[in-house]
């Protein structure tokens, strides 16, 4: 019973969250709500016997996340103004009431439609558990992850890089200067507690990375951990932009996918199907290198910048 | 129907929702932004609670396809901010002309 | 060794593009030469085990579907395959003058286009809904920074609209797979039909509404096409080319292969396809009106582009042989034709310095080519002979005609006139007389500038190249017609 | 497939396509070896015709076959149908790029100009060696489209109307064409042209679409025929350079769309069963019409070339009225007017085109006493416009006379009154014409105008003039002879091929 309750307040400060973060009367607010919502989503993740998303939705869903919009929300606050503002017509009023109808009977379709599914694990989750045995870790998840649906971690490696040079991209066309500078405030105690923070992000990171075999964790949670050490650096002015990519950052970029698909290749060429694993060992490896390159393609997408250099 | 899993699916659908509306009817790019993050977490909402995960450990698949899912979204919001950026920085606005270009 | 080849269809170029990002001249040259170059080598062997063995899956890790995630060759992905080498090949050759490798657009250029085709490649192959989905992804992630690096205000507005709709599409469509994993328990494409079949039909209805307005969405199929015509017009001419060419046809194969191959016969009920061709004739009419009022180039190619992609849905209702020999047919000749029409408008724009139909009369001599190969796709559009784009609309008509379907045949009629309307119009703006006197600076253009209209002119001959040699594309077309039409 | 000997048609469709694309390719500033290019092209082509018409005496047969779609092949033969329209081409093509070398010296955009040229040739050629109607039809379109460059060269914007007015005319009756074409299709497959056509043995329950399928070809081919209602782009179409002209009145269009209703009657329907369905009497009454219609017209024009351009609608209709008419007689009296109304309206526009470039002259009435100031030119010209009213023994006077001769035999003497009325307006317009060239005073103005070109230009254009009018006057001539174009309409009626 004190379990349905938990559900209800989780379900109702979830669906309250969003409501805020659609109707909050300042974009500040409506960001802040949504890493609320992101971290309350974390709890419903538990609640569902979804650790590994817990963690990857807090670390990812609500911490980066909510970084990157809070930082870009400044950004913009401090660019507005600069350029004159070109005339936009507004939206229609009935816009709203027929998107607000729309949404409503998408809600009702919806809800009926997912409740009149069984809410089981379906015919490729049960194999999923059977095979798991072959592949060499007990976290199901790392198995599906690593082994059976490897190719779309991939591909998802492929996404990442393209989220960088996409951004990378449309950044190097701003006008010089347009970007404001990171504006930190050293405050007393930050060096000191930085300190602190940076090495155990870093050994959360390999904690979690190690720990993806058999427990909850792995490459996404551990890289997103490593990033927002990162990040911090970033915000306290320790790192800074740079103008250009250094080559390390961009073998780190690429590592992952590189790492992945070579081993891939490599087995392919010994006989094997393309992206069997050659063994555990294996797997820790293309996981190490994804974190890698997971946890720098966000700082620099956190930094909107090509490359990092240690403030002078 | 065990009722957690009722109370999230609803949960999911209503979120899904909400997402569609704010993606609708909102003017800023970030708003828009916002909603859609809202949308993809409904779904992955959805694909955890239909996975069993409301009775026991629920079905790996959906929890690799969300935990994909949640990296590809971090990156495409992530490339959305700095495209953002740029068009403060070309049009002085964060915003979208509705009517341009349709 | 064939497998091999497969494999590097997806892989080579997603090497390429690591290789890219590492920095130096070098990298980038052999980064193109390892991932576009290569394809269509790669190709010639997988074209003859399909010619020889048909179709074949290729299960990657050795992870048997539905658990594992599998590619599937036939004779249509074989199509979208060739045309990504081709025309992306082309269109790549065309923008290394634009995007020298070993300068700053160079560096920012080459790894994203080699992501783009290394994602568009995956997507013809892959035979699973989510690994689809990242695929799509991908493709939108990478494609829509090239449009943005146009660098105009125009371009990045169409890039942001872009991006937003895409992302609403691609969200839709992981709904409605979600849905369907749960309701048949598996999301391999081709084991879909017999797991439907018992699954409950109210969900099986709702997930593919939302996977069908997600990708029609994608397709940019009227009127779902708002935000095409700028993203298309704005973004550089290579880039431009492959978007219309290839990129809205991802969304489109993908509806193909949802709703002809992972469906149990007879689940998509006529009303859907009759959905499909009247959004489809829409597409036709409204682009093809909306393609004549433009007063800019790339904006009438844009949305001819829309106009043209409605043959792609027009003919479903059909479910014949010949329909589907038209669709392909028309999928490779609008393809082939349009990319050389965005190059060689690109060209123009190099030339004069604008692309209103006003300032072509300036053009004229400085270009030949490029005028001539955007007259000779032209031809492709409006579909008459000799062109692929003649026989592909011929094969529709007799289709039609068979079928009894003569609102289809008159609509047909009516756009190919307003294609060849807005076509002609921008020839006449282009062979307005201009001064004589300012003829004289023909000789002033440039070799690379000649180069790149080669390119173009390339492009515009195989799409009249397509109208003649159809015969063996066609007959390989009918061994892989879908299950559902498989009847005939 | 066969790239040998046998397949001689494409290679005289491919020399056409070839010298365009070098054209093209070699760009505006590259004059001689354009001029060199387009007459080793026309020369080429009409050795290779030659030589074809020697090989079909010999018993020879040519063709070329290519699947293009399911049950659809790219056929390219030779017939003596063939090689009546191709032969009259090649000719008519050698001696107009003459004439238009010299017409458009120092004019901008030649280089379009003669690529354009030449692949509106190649089309003729295809349209005239097509082996089926799906052939026709491809080199039918390629013709609208390689014209319409030509038709709108001059850049202005009355052009551009005429261009406009060309393509809605042309492209709708591509569209007739095309969908008579997918009927028959859909009805009896895809059919070589054969003498007789191949459609009698599913004629039977079958005669409502026939009907339908033969009036949707015949509005589209007589678009380009300029047939009854739908012939008024052509006059529009006169903005184009003269040689654009002559090559559009004398050879490629007009005669694209006449050939195309010979073919409809001959070798798709076959006369009997076009007979037998009643459309014969429809096509007759149209072309009748339409002579009378056109030659009323011509009368009323003050502009030469207008005034030639509504004669060309009129006398273009003999030939669909003698094939309609079907005696055997009329038939080849149709056919041969193809031939002869070619050589003499390209007579006519040459001259009308020297008058233009030499003194500026566009009106009728400026063309009193011009036959002191260019001579050669006016003799020319009379030579054309007596053949035209069909003055014994010029060629029209051939035509006439078989083709009333025919009507009579087949029944339908009303036909020669329709003659006889045509014959009279000819002469209405055309003699008066004549008699202003030579028994008008020679105004002073005019006398004083200087030639608007260099003398070596103007023998530039009168060269050719004076060729193509030997040309037409031999026709007449020694049509008794082997060889005339009387003599193979006549084979080709007596000994179908």
């Amino acid at each position: 019973m004190i379990e349905i309750a938990i559900d209800l307040i989780i379900a109702m400060g979830v669906v309250g969250l969003a409501l805020q973060t659609i109707l909050g009367a300042s974009v500040f607010r409506a960001i802040l709500m949504f890493i609320v919502f992101g971290l309350l989503m974390a709890m419903a993740w538990a609640r569902l016997h979804a650790p590994d998303l817990a963690l990857a939705e807090a670390a990812i869903g609500a911490g980066i996340t909510g970084a990157l919009l809070l930082v870009t929300w400044r950004r913009l606050q401090a660019m507005d103004g600069r350029t004159p503002r070109v005339g936009i017509a507004a939206r229609a009023p009935w816009l709203s009431i027929a998107s607000g109808i729309f949404a409503a009977a998408l809600i009702v379709a919806l809800g009926w439609v997912s409740l009149s599914l069984p809410a089981e694990p379906a015919a490729a989750g049960e194999l999923a558990w059977q095979r798991l045995p072959e592949v060499g870790v007990s976290n199901p998840v790392t198995g599906v992850l690593l082994a059976f649906r490897a190719y779309d971690t991939l591909m998802e490696m492929g996404v990442l890089l393209a989220a960088w040079l996409g951004a990378r991209a449309v950044a190097s066309e701003l006008r010089p200067g347009a970007l404001p500078g990171p504006a930190h405030a050293e405050v007393p105690l930050v060096g000191a507690l930085l300190s602190l923070v940076v090495p155990i992000s870093l050994l959360v990171a390999v904690y979690l990375l190690q720990a993806g075999g058999s427990a909850p964790g792995g490459a996404f949670q551990g890289g997103a951990v490593l990033a927002a050490g990162g990040v911090l650096l970033c915000l306290s002015g320790r790192l800074e932009a740079a103008e250009r990519s250094s080559i390390t950052e961009r073998i780190g970029l690429v590592l992952g996918l590189a790492v992945f698909s070579c081993i891939g290749l490599v087995m392919l060429f010994m006989g094997e199907p393309m992206l069997a694993m050659p063994g555990v060992w294996a797997i820790y490896l293309v996981e190490t290198a994804l974190l890698l390159s997971i946890a720098l393609t966000l700082v620099l997408l956190f930094a909107a910048a090509p490359g990092l250099r240690r403030a002078p | 129907m065990n009722t957690t899993a009722l109370i999230y699916l609803l949960t999911a659908a209503a979120v899904f929702g909400i997402g569609v509306h704010g993606l609708l009817q909102a003017r800023q790019v970030l708003r828009q932004l916002l909603a859609i993050n809202l949308m993809g977490g409904a779904i992955f909402l959805l694909l955890i609670t239909l996975g069993g995960g409301a009775v026991g450990p629920p079905d790996p698949v959906p929890q690799a396809m969300v935990l994909t899912g949640i990296v590809i979204a971090v990156s495409a919001t992530a490339f959305a901010l700095a495209l953002l950026l740029r068009l403060q920085d070309a049009t002085g606005t964060s915003e979208l002309d509705p009517n341009d270009g349709a | 060794m064939v497998h091999e080849a497969l494999i590097g269809l997806v892989f080579l170029p997603l090497l390429g593009a690591c290789l890219a990002v590492l920095p130096g001249r070098f990298g980038t040259r052999l980064a193109i030469v390892v991932g576009l170059a290569s394809l269509p080598f790669l190709l010639l062997p997988v074209t003859l085990s399909v010619l020889r063995e048909g179709a074949w899956f290729y299960t990657l890790g050795g992870w048997s579907a539905p658990l594992g995630i599998r590619l599937y060759v036939d004779p249509l992905a074989l199509l979208m395959l060739w045309m990504v080498a081709l025309i992306g090949g082309l269109a790549a050759a065309h923008a290394w003058h634009d995007f020298r490798p070993g300068t700053a657009a160079g560096e920012r250029f080459w790894p994203l286009w080699l992501l783009l085709t290394a994602a568009m490649n995956g997507l013809f192959l892959s035979a699973d809904l989510f690994n689809l989905y990242v695929c799509l992804e991908l493709v939108t992630l990478a494609a829509i920074p090239l449009i943005a690096m146009a660098g105009s205000a125009t371009a990045v507005r169409a890039a942001m609209r872009y991006l937003l709709l895409a992302l609403l599409a691609s969200l839709a469509y992981l709904l409605g797979v979600a849905l369907l994993y749960n309701s048949s328990g598996t999301l391999d494409l081709y084991l879909l039909p017999d797991a439907l079949a018992t699954a409950p039909a109210p969900v099986t209805a709702f997930a593919l509404a939302l996977i069908g307005t997600g990708l029609l969405l994608k397709g940019a199929v009227f009127p779902l096409h708002v935000w095409l015509p700028q993203a298309h017009a704005s973004a550089p001419g290579p880039v431009s080319a492959v978007l219309s060419a290839l990129v809205v046809k991802t969304a489109i194969y993908l509806l193909y292969r949802v709703g002809l191959w992972s469906l149990p016969a007879g689940l998509l009920a006529d009303g859907a396809m009759l959905l499909f061709a009247v959004l489809g004739a829409g597409a036709l009419i409204y682009g093809g009106v909306l393609a004549l009022l433009q007063d800019r180039l790339k904006l009438v190619i844009a949305y001819s582009t829309v106009a043209q992609l409605g043959y792609l849905l027009l003919a479903l209702p059909l479910a014949s042989l010949a329909a589907w020999q038209a669709l392909t047919y028309q999928m490779l000749s609008h393809g082939l034709a349009k990319a050389a029409m965005f190059l060689a408008a690109a060209n123009i724009l190099h030339a004069i310095g604008s692309d209103r139909l006003s300032d072509l009369e300036r053009l004229d001599q400085r270009t030949p080519l490029s005028l001539f190969a955007l007259a000779v796709a032209g031809v492709s559009i409006m579909g008459l002979p000799p062109s692929g784009g003649f026989l592909a609309k011929w094969l529709l008509l007799e289709a039609a005609w068979r079928g009894g379907q003569w609102g289809l045949l008159s609509v047909l009629i009516l756009g190919s006139l307003l294609a060849a309307a807005y076509v002609f119009r921008v020839l006449a703006a282009a062979l307005r007389r201009e001064d004589p006197s300012e003829a004289e600076d023909a000789e002033g253009i440039s070799a690379i500038g000649r180069r790149q209209a080669t390119y173009a002119m390339l492009l515009a001959l195989l799409a009249l190249v397509t109208g003649f040699a159809a015969a063996p594309i066609l007959e390989l077309m009918a061994t892989g017609i879908p299950p559902t039409w498989g009847a005939a | 497939m066969n790239f040998g000997w046998q397949a001689l048609p494409v290679y005289v469709v491919l020399t056409s396509v070839v010298t365009g694309i070098l054209i093209f390719a070699l760009g505006e500033a590259r004059q001689r070896m354009r001029t060199a290019l387009n007459l080793a092209g026309a020369l080429v082509k009409l050795i290779l015709i030659l030589v074809m018409l020697l090989a079909i005496q010999t018993g020879a047969s040519f063709e070329f076959r290519m699947p293009v779609l399911p049950g659809l092949d790219l056929l390219l033969h030779a017939d003596r149908l063939t090689m009546l329209f191709a032969t009259l081409s090649a000719l008519l093509w050698l001696v107009t790029t003459v004439y238009a070398i010299g017409y458009l010296e120092q004019s901008p955009n030649r280089a379009r100009f003669f690529g354009f040229f030449s692949l509106c040739v190649a089309a003729t050629m295809g349209v005239a060696s097509a082996g089926n109607l799906f052939t026709f039809f491809i080199f039918y379109e390629l013709l609208t489209l390689a014209t319409w460059p030509l038709v709108v060269h001059r850049g202005t914007p009355e052009a551009f109307a005429a261009g406009r007015l060309y393509l809605t005319y042309t492209l709708i009756g591509g569209v007739l064409v095309l969908v008579g074409l997918i009927w028959l299709t859909a009805l009896a497959g895809s059919g070589d042209f054969i003498v007789g056509g191949t459609l009698a043995p599913i004629a039977a329950g079958n005669e409502a679409a026939l009907r339908g399928i033969f009036v949707l070809l015949m509005l589209g081919f007589g678009v380009k025929a300029a047939l009854l209602p739908l012939h008024s782009w052509l006059p529009r179409a006169m903005v184009a350079p003269a040689p654009v002209s002559a090559l559009l009145h004398a050879v490629a269009v007009v005669k694209a769309g006449a050939f195309g209703l010979v073919r409809l009657i001959q070798d798709v329907f076959g006369f009997e069963l076009a007979l037998a369905l009643g459309l014969t009497d429809l096509l007759t009454w149209l072309a009748a019409a339409t002579v009378i219609y056109g030659s009323v017209l011509a009368l009323r024009q003050s502009d030469l070339k207008r005034r030639l351009a509504f004669s060309t609608v009129s006398q273009v209709s003999y030939i669909a009225l003698g094939v309609a008419t079907g005696s055997a007689l009329a038939t080849i009296g149709g056919l041969v007017h193809l031939v002869h109304q070619g050589m003499t309206k390209i007579t006519l526009f040459f001259c009308a085109g020297n008058y233009a470039e030499g003194l500026g002259v566009h009106a009728v009435e400026e063309l009193d006493g011009l036959g002191q100031r260019m001579p050669v030119t006016s003799v020319c010209f009379t030579l054309g416009a007596l053949g035209m009213i069909g003055v014994p023994p010029l060629a029209g006077f051939i035509t006439k006379w078989h083709l009333g001769a025919g009507a009579i035999t087949a029944g339908a003497p009303w036909v020669v009154a329709v003659l006889a009325a045509s014959t009279l307006l000819n002469a209405a317009y055309f003699l008066p014409l004549v008699h202003r060239l030579w028994f008008r005073p020679l105004p002073a103005t005019m006398a004083a105008r200087e030639l608007g070109i260099s003398g070596r230009r103007l023998q530039a254009l009168v060269g050719p003039t004076m060729i193509v009018a030997m040309l037409a006057l031999f026709a007449g001539l020694l049509a008794g002879t082997p060889g005339s174009p009387l003599f193979w309409a006549q084979r080709m009626i007596g000994d179908p091929a």
